[in-house]
């Protein structure tokens, strides 16, 4: 380093800065690989040290010797293997997604300022955050749902059934009508589990489908999609190849003999739908990595001397990001539905309180206790319809296509 | 010439990605436990026999005890020559229960593709040249409506309101009621309607969005100051290109809703189609056949992509058959 | 000239491999550079003209090994003679650099070159670049930099314009922070801008304004040589004049030699001090500015010259008209590259006709060659003339040979008796279907330098040379 | 909407373009007039952001409305087009005018031949093929070889030079009276560009057609022009025939614009400042803040009118009217006859606007 910097362009003398050879990562990869080592860690100590029986906290309060702090705050839980990968996902979307919008308020502003023009889409937004805020903080506020063959078929608050269709009414009884009240604001099913707190902890199961598998295909699909891009030549046309065969597989029947075979579970199910569904994502990105690498730009900072991973990191990525989240967003959709198909059919993980599980369980007794299909159908229907409806008004604010258009 | 090379090529590929995906399918069920295999064990068991007896016996019946390269040459083949097995639930030859079914799934498949591809593109290019007035909005609403609707539950419920409570249309699907008749009409009419509300949103969507750009292309100021009517600038310039990148994404489209949906949709009607036939034998673990619908599901998903390229092909002029 | 130039480019080559069918079978080449040499003294303002696809833009990739060039060398020499002028604070600069550049060449045999033998690595100049290991070409990449065309696609629209700019101080070392953005903001001022326009975005700006960034970012790393590629040619002619004029501030100010890529005569005429024309893949004529457009010694620059709109009403324009199209670079023409165009192509000896007649016939006779004309067309266009419904067969060689002759504007007779019966005899054959016939009567008639002989270069005047046989 | 062949072949008047956007009211064009006659060509110029294009397609309503809002009248051999309805305007457009716009904007999915067999189908009752035989002695005529073997090649088989012929080929299918050729030539070689400039004159004087053409390179428009009009932020600065505009300009702005031609001898470096802004333009002179030579005066009321420099030569700048030293904005124009309609317009008793309106109107008719 010089003693006096200089502060002209002219009065640089480049040979006292030294050659870089490589590139820092840059500060936000280094949080998010610092929030990531706690994560990890506890995995393995629950991989490791907690036995099969024990419930994770439990077992670190006495391990620390805080037992009874983590009794006071209330944490017994005992995670499993695809709760370290949500929160790992979780941190993924924090340090890449929401730090670097922080970062950028100048963009953020603008990106908001067109999101903001579509209604539809902000409702869908605010949906979405009740959904996310409601999975993430749900179970631990909401005990999982008991079973009470007495209280089965409780009406939600405001409405009343027939007192016959209930065994034992915990609300009023007017006229012969069993009348619901605000200790089961959505009734109860047919085992007498409390629907409200089902649809909580349905939450959970979706926000985790949602956030696991859309991060695995942002990983899989984003790396596939630029090294083919990148590279070209015969490791592109490979790549390309195996995103034809990963396009034509029928997943849902695939899934179903994988389920026959080796029996059901949530991590399977995202495992597989994860594993096939990156096809469409690579072959996006791959095309407009490809378009992005065709700007001048990318052949400007070339010429400055960037190495070609920095360009990935520093250009190609950043400007295909809000394509990739768009499509992402309309990624997810599908794979909520799927898991509730599956799970109406009574061939998902049987231990999983999800949306589709409880459709499925409220089925038999439509025709009197509608609210057991509606409730969670609807919570469903409303999910899917807000990940559309702000995928949708992404791709208008994010597109910079769409930008000319609008400032034309 | 080079278009035909260029087909040739394709078709190849789709042979060759059904191989792969077959040869998938058999490295996980070599893979996994045999349950008619764990059943025979348990059956000995419970009958005071020899259960490893019993499985061997089990083995010997299906196979297994060959080597590995043996068992694999034997299943290719038999898939190749279609000796797709025995269904033991259905009682007859498996190909023969999946045309059975394929014969009901066809019977609302082929309205319902008809009617998507027809009324898609339609209503989305409709919906584009209305941009933001409120049909446009009603179009879209109902777009987004429809695909965001889960299919199954919009079935249950639609089965409820006019199968349970009016009575319009049967609870049970009847499969002795002639194929063209108002009865057949009449009962396939709601999955119909729930299927095609599920398609036609997306495509509708891709439609309405690549047609918004091309509506505001610098050709349809040409045709414009052609004297092109505003009828014969939508029908001919404007749809013709948004079919361009439509074809990509229509078939994908179709064929996830046929994989996933129809079978749904058929469990919740009652058809005895290949989803309900797959979910059948799913529960009553009969390999065969749930191999054998998978397979068929394969063959159709590889056909299906097959199309979408020729289509391609045929849309779009530019394409240049050296570089795919 | 006794200076050292600055840039030497001596009989560079791009050849593109195009491919065919599935399995990539290499199926030829495209000659988008063809052995072009030129030099750039220091402090000049060197211009590449031509139109589109001659390949000067390639030119510039090569240079800046942006694309890796097939053959030929680019000899750099960053601080060439500094001429007294520069200043001495830029004077130690440069020739920091070059001895950085000194001390990296003795890596040269340690780190193997990147797709280069070394057997060529050890007679070439030390100073070539396209012998340059990745550590050298970065040090170069700071040396010479690349204006581009069009600055709204040349930035990243997610980048505020001042870390556009202070991004290439980064890559090359400068860590801090505030260094670089008191650096930039300098910089932003002296190219006409704010320094508070730092953290705009690129949309933000103007076309123009854009172009005054991009040639801030093209500085930023204090080069010696300016490659500027159309850096006119979007913008209206107000801010054209405004940029050109900032460029020439500039260049005097900072001693910066620059490469001028242009299609746009004018332009260059204004603001080169020489120019080197091209025409596919070749210079045919190179020179001062001035005698260049004043005297064009090949063919090809008086018809670009004549081709460039006065903004003078009485002036009509008399230029000289091109026929035909540019000639594939995959299958150049032999012989002169420009005679399938040219309006001064010498007849053969004993032949002499009307040269206008004379292009005509060569134009068709180049079309039977090369195969282009399809009898069949001919046919069905005689069949789409008739007022009444004929069979295609009905067509007889009398009706083909007429409109064959009038689709090629080719008289009929052809004033030379012997090529008249030549050509009648040539399209005798294509109606009866036989290329090969008609190719080889044509073939065995013109014969003329033009056609079978690579022109040399030829040298007229001080500095100015041609490539043309006439010369 | 039967014509009157006496009336002039197209006369503009007072024509205004806006646009609705997110920051406001887009005026393109504010109120222009002028009129193109049968056989002459009449070169609208300007920069880009003066609302050329806007002007010669808002002729024919082209622009989609909404967001557009046209105003003024347009009349066509007597017929106001804007009173017609939009079936009406159809037989105009394509028919009697004809638009050919810059970068050939062909559609990719279909054939050339498909698109000049429509172009010829819509206004004429003819068959396929007789169609198709037309469409290719038109491409024949534009100077495409091979035209019959081609004419069913699709768009990006063609150069963007051959590309403009088939447009100015689709263009005269309609047999038009009137071409509006907008930056025909322009991001096109410099030879291309030469040929594609003879071409549209050769077919004018076959055709006889008026022809307005919009461009920014005043070196076309030195080669074709009969009359040229000289637009800036959406407003007319000056109007006169080609040789008053290039050897006698009068508006500061087309002195400044000619300044700028490396061909010139007093070249400058450009016009300092910008364009104001096309959602709040500035009172007073549009030009003003980049004059050299303006006034207090300048930056008061709206554009000037356009006032009379000599016979056929008007210019929107206060300079010429009364109580102004012409001499100011004509220095340095090299010419002695420089400005020589001084005279005219200082013995002008009137500065009346609405009489200088119609001074220029009759101008324009003449």
């Amino acid at each position: 380093m010089p003693p006096e910097k200089p502060e002209r362009f002219d009065q640089v003398d480049w040979t006292e800065y030294a050659n870089p050879t490589g590139w820092q990562r840059s500060t936000n990869t280094r949080y998010f690989l610092y929030s990531t080592v706690p994560v990890l860690a506890l995995g393995l100590y629950d991989w490791l040290v907690v036995g099969p029986r024990e419930a994770t906290f439990v077992r670190l309060g006495a391990d620390l010797g805080l037992s009874g702090p983590f009794q006071m705050i209330g944490l017994t839980h005992d995670p499993a293997g695809i709760d370290y990968l949500f929160v790992g996902t979780l941190l993924l979307f924090v340090w890449y997604l929401l730090v670097p919008l922080y970062q950028n308020p100048r963009m953020t502003r603008y990106y908001w300022t067109r999101f903001k023009r579509n209604r539809p889409a902000l409702g869908g937004l605010g949906w979405l955050f009740l959904v996310f805020a409601g999975g993430l903080i749900g179970p631990f506020v909401l005990n999982t749902p008991s079973q009470d063959i007495l209280t089965a078929h409780q009406p939600p608050a405001f409405t009343s059934v027939d007192e016959a269709t209930v065994p034992l009414c915990v609300g009023e009884v007017e006229n012969g009508r069993c009348y619901g009240t605000w200790e089961h604001p959505l009734g109860t099913d047919n085992t007498g589990r409390d629907v409200f707190s089902s649809i909580i902890h349905g939450m959970t199961i979706s926000m985790q489908i949602a956030f696991i598998t859309t991060s695995v295909v942002a990983v899989i699909g984003v790396s596939v999609g630029t090294v083919a891009a990148v590279s070209g030549g015969w490791v592109d046309e490979g790549l390309m190849r195996v995103v034809d065969i990963v396009l034509s597989f029928p997943t849902l029947p695939f899934y179903l003999l994988i389920l026959y075979s080796f029996g059901a579970s949530l991590s399977m199910f995202i495992l597989v739908f994860a594993l096939f569904a990156w096809g469409g994502t690579a072959r996006y990105v791959r095309s407009k990595a490809l378009s992005v690498s065709e700007a001048e730009y990318i052949n400007e900072s070339r010429l400055s001397g960037a190495s070609t991973s920095y360009i990935i990191r520093r250009h190609v990525i950043p400007n295909t990001a809000s394509s990739i989240i768009t499509q992402l967003t309309l990624l997810i959709p599908v794979f909520l539905l799927a898991e509730a198909q599956i799970a109406f059919l009574g061939l998902g993980d049987s231990d999983v309180p999800s949306w589709g599980q409880l459709i499925a369980a409220g089925r038999t007794d439509l025709a009197f206790a509608p609210w057991i299909v509606l409730a969670p159908g609807i919570a469903l229907f409303l999910t899917i319809l807000a990940f559309t409806f702000v995928g949708d008004a992404l791709l208008d604010a994010l597109d910079p296509e769409a930008k000319t258009e609008a400032d034309r | 010439m080079r278009y035909y090379r260029y087909i040739g090529t394709r078709v190849l590929w789709a042979f060759v990605v059904a191989f792969i995906i077959v040869t998938i399918t058999f490295v996980l069920l070599s893979m996994s436990p045999d349950p008619s295999i764990q059943q025979a064990a348990t059956q000995a068991a419970l009958e005071g026999g020899d259960p490893q007896e019993a499985t061997d016996r089990q083995e010997k019946l299906r196979g297994l005890d060959e080597p590995l390269h043996v068992r694999y040459i034997d299943y290719m083949t038999g898939i190749a020559t279609l000796e797709w097995g025995w269904s033991e639930y259905r009682n007859q030859p498996v190909t023969k229960a999946l045309w059975g079914s394929l014969y009901y799934t066809a019977q609302y498949s082929i309205p319902w593709t008809i009617l998507t591809l027809l009324f898609g593109p339609l209503i989305g290019v409709y919906s584009a040249a209305r941009m933001y007035s409120w049909k446009d909005h009603v179009v879209t609403g109902i777009a987004f409506l429809g695909f965001s609707i889960p299919n199954f539950f919009f079935a249950i419920v639609l089965l409820l309101v006019f199968g349970v409570w009016l009575d319009w249309v049967p609870v049970a699907y009847r499969t002795d009621v002639p194929v063209v008749s108002l009865e057949n009409a009449i009962q396939l009419a709601l999955p119909v309607f729930v299927l095609v509300t599920g398609s036609i949103g997306g495509i509708l969507r891709v439609a309405r969005n690549e047609s918004a750009e091309f509506q505001n292309a610098d050709f349809m100021k040409t045709a414009k100051a052609k004297g092109v009517s505003p009828l014969r600038a939508y029908a001919y310039h404007v749809m013709r290109p948004t079919l361009v990148p439509l074809s990509t994404t229509v078939v994908g489209q179709l064929l996830a809703m046929f994989l996933g949906a129809s079978l749904l949709v058929e469990v919740v009607f009652g058809i005895p189609g290949l989803g309900r036939t797959t979910f059948d034998a799913l529960v009553a673990q009969d390999t065969n056949l749930v191999l054998g619908s998978v397979l068929l599901f394969t063959v159709i998903g590889v056909i299906g992509n097959l199309i979408e390229d020729i289509v391609f092909t045929i849309v779009d002029p530019r394409i240049s058959y050296d570089d795919r | 000239m006794t200076e050292t130039p600055v840039l030497s480019v001596r009989d560079l080559k791009k050849h593109y491999p195009i491919t065919k069918g599935i399995l990539s079978r290499q199926g030829g080449v495209a000659k988008a550079v063809d052995g072009i040499s030129f030099d750039i003294y220091p402090g000049e303002t060197f211009g590449l003209v031509g139109e589109s696809g001659c390949g000067k833009s390639t030119v510039a990739e090569a240079i800046v090994r942006l694309e890796e060039p097939t053959d030929g060398e680019i000899i750099v020499n960053p601080h060439g003679d500094s001429p007294e002028n520069g200043t001495v604070d830029q004077k130690a600069t440069t020739d920091a650099g070059w001895a950085a550049i000194d001390r990296l060449q003795s890596l040269i045999h340690r780190v193997p070159g990147i797709g280069r033998t070394a057997s060529s690595a050890d007679e070439a100049d030390p100073r070539d670049v396209t012998q340059f290991d990745s550590q050298q070409l970065k040090a170069f990449r700071r040396d010479v930099q690349l204006l581009l065309q069009d600055s709204s696609t040349s930035f990243d629209p997610r980048m505020t314009v001042g870390a556009a700019i202070s991004e290439r101080l980064a890559i090359h070392g400068m860590a801090g922070r505030a260094q670089r953005r008191t650096i930039v903001e300098d910089l932003l001022e002296r190219v006409g801008l704010s320094a508070t326009d730092y953290d705009r975005f690129p949309h933000e700006f103007s076309g123009g304004q854009l172009q005054r960034i991009g040639l801030a970012r093209a500085l930023v790393l204090n080069p010696d040589l300016l490659i500027a590629d159309e850096p006119v040619s979007a913008l209206d002619v107000s801010v054209q004049a405004e940029i050109l004029a900032l460029l020439e501030d500039l260049q005097e100010e900072f001693d910066l030699s620059v490469l001028f890529i242009s299609h746009d005569l004018s332009v260059v005429r204004q603001c080169c001090d020489r120019v080197g024309v091209m025409y596919l893949g070749q210079l045919v004529e190179q020179g001062k500015t001035e005698g260049v457009f004043t005297h064009p010694q090949h063919p090809y620059t008086e018809a670009l010259v004549s081709s460039i709109p006065t903004p003078d009403p009485r002036d009509s324009l008399e230029e000289i008209e091109l026929t035909g199209d540019v000639p594939s670079p995959e299958n150049p023409p032999r012989g002169c590259r420009f005679h399938t165009r040219c309006h001064r192509i010498i007849q053969p000896e004993g032949v002499e006709i009307p040269q206008s007649e004379w292009r005509a016939l060569r134009t068709l006779a180049i079309k039977i060659e090369q195969g282009r004309i399809d009898p069949d067309a001919v046919v069905a266009s005689v069949v789409s003339m008739e007022p009444a419904p004929t069979a295609p067969t009905a067509v007889t060689p009398s009706q083909f040979d007429r409109q064959l002759r009038s689709e090629h504007d080719v008289p009929a007779p052809v004033s030379d008796p012997a090529l008249e019966a030549a050509l009648t005899d040539a399209i005798d054959a294509l109606y009866d279907r036989d290329p090969e016939r008609a190719r080889s009567v044509l073939e065995a008639l013109f014969r003329t330098p033009c056609i079978t002989d690579d022109p040399d270069t030829v040298t007229v005047d001080d500095g100015h040379v041609s490539k043309c046989h006439l010369r | 909407m039967t014509d009157d062949p006496n009336a002039p072949l197209l006369e503009v008047e007072d024509l205004s373009t806006s646009f609705r956007t997110d920051s406001g009211r887009l005026v393109a064009v504010d109120g222009i007039d002028f009129t193109v006659e049968a056989g002459e060509t009449v070169c609208l110029v300007g920069e880009s952001g003066s609302g050329k294009t806007v002007a010669s397609e808002s002729i024919t309503r082209l622009p989609n409305s909404p967001p557009a809002r046209i105003d003024g009248s347009v009349r066509f051999r007597g017929v106001d087009l804007f009173e017609c309805s939009d079936t009406d305007l159809r037989q105009y457009r394509g028919n009697r005018i004809a638009h050919i716009f810059q970068n050939s904007q062909l559609n990719h999915c279909y054939s050339v031949g498909w698109q000049i067999v429509e172009a010829i189908r819509i206004h004429e009752d003819v068959s396929k093929t007789a169609a198709r035989a037309r469409g290719i002695d038109l491409l024949e005529r534009v100077g495409i070889p091979n035209a019959s073997s081609r004419f069913d090649d699709y768009p990006h088989e063609f150069s963007g030079g051959q590309k403009q012929r088939i447009m100015i080929a689709m263009a005269l299918a309609g047999n038009p009276d009137l071409l509006i050729a907008d930056e025909p030539t322009t991001a096109l070689d410099l030879t291309v560009q030469a040929q594609l400039v003879r071409l549209l004159a050769e077919i004018q004087s076959e055709f006889g057609m008026g022809i307005l053409l919009v461009t920014h390179d005043l070196g076309v428009v030195a080669e074709i022009a009969d009359r040229v009009v000289v637009m800036y932020a959406g407003k007319i600065m000056e109007r006169g025939d080609v040789f008053d505009i290039f050897e006698r300009p009068a508006h500061p702005y087309t002195q400044a614009l000619l300044d700028c031609l490396p061909e010139r001898a007093n070249a400058s470096g450009g016009i300092p400042g910008s364009l104001p802004d096309p959602t709040a333009r500035p009172e007073g002179c549009r030009f003003a803040d980049r004059c050299p030579h303006t006034l207090e005066a300048c930056r008061t009321g709206g554009q000037p009118p356009e006032l009379e420099v000599e016979s056929g030569h008007h210019a929107s700048c206060i300079y010429y009217g009364q109580g102004y030293d012409v001499s100011v904005v004509c220095d340095g124009q090299g010419e002695s006859d420089d400005c020589d309609g001084q005279d005219e317009s200082d013995n002008r008793d009137s500065t009346d606007v609405s009489k200088d309106r119609e001074r220029v109107s009759e101008a324009n008719k003449r």
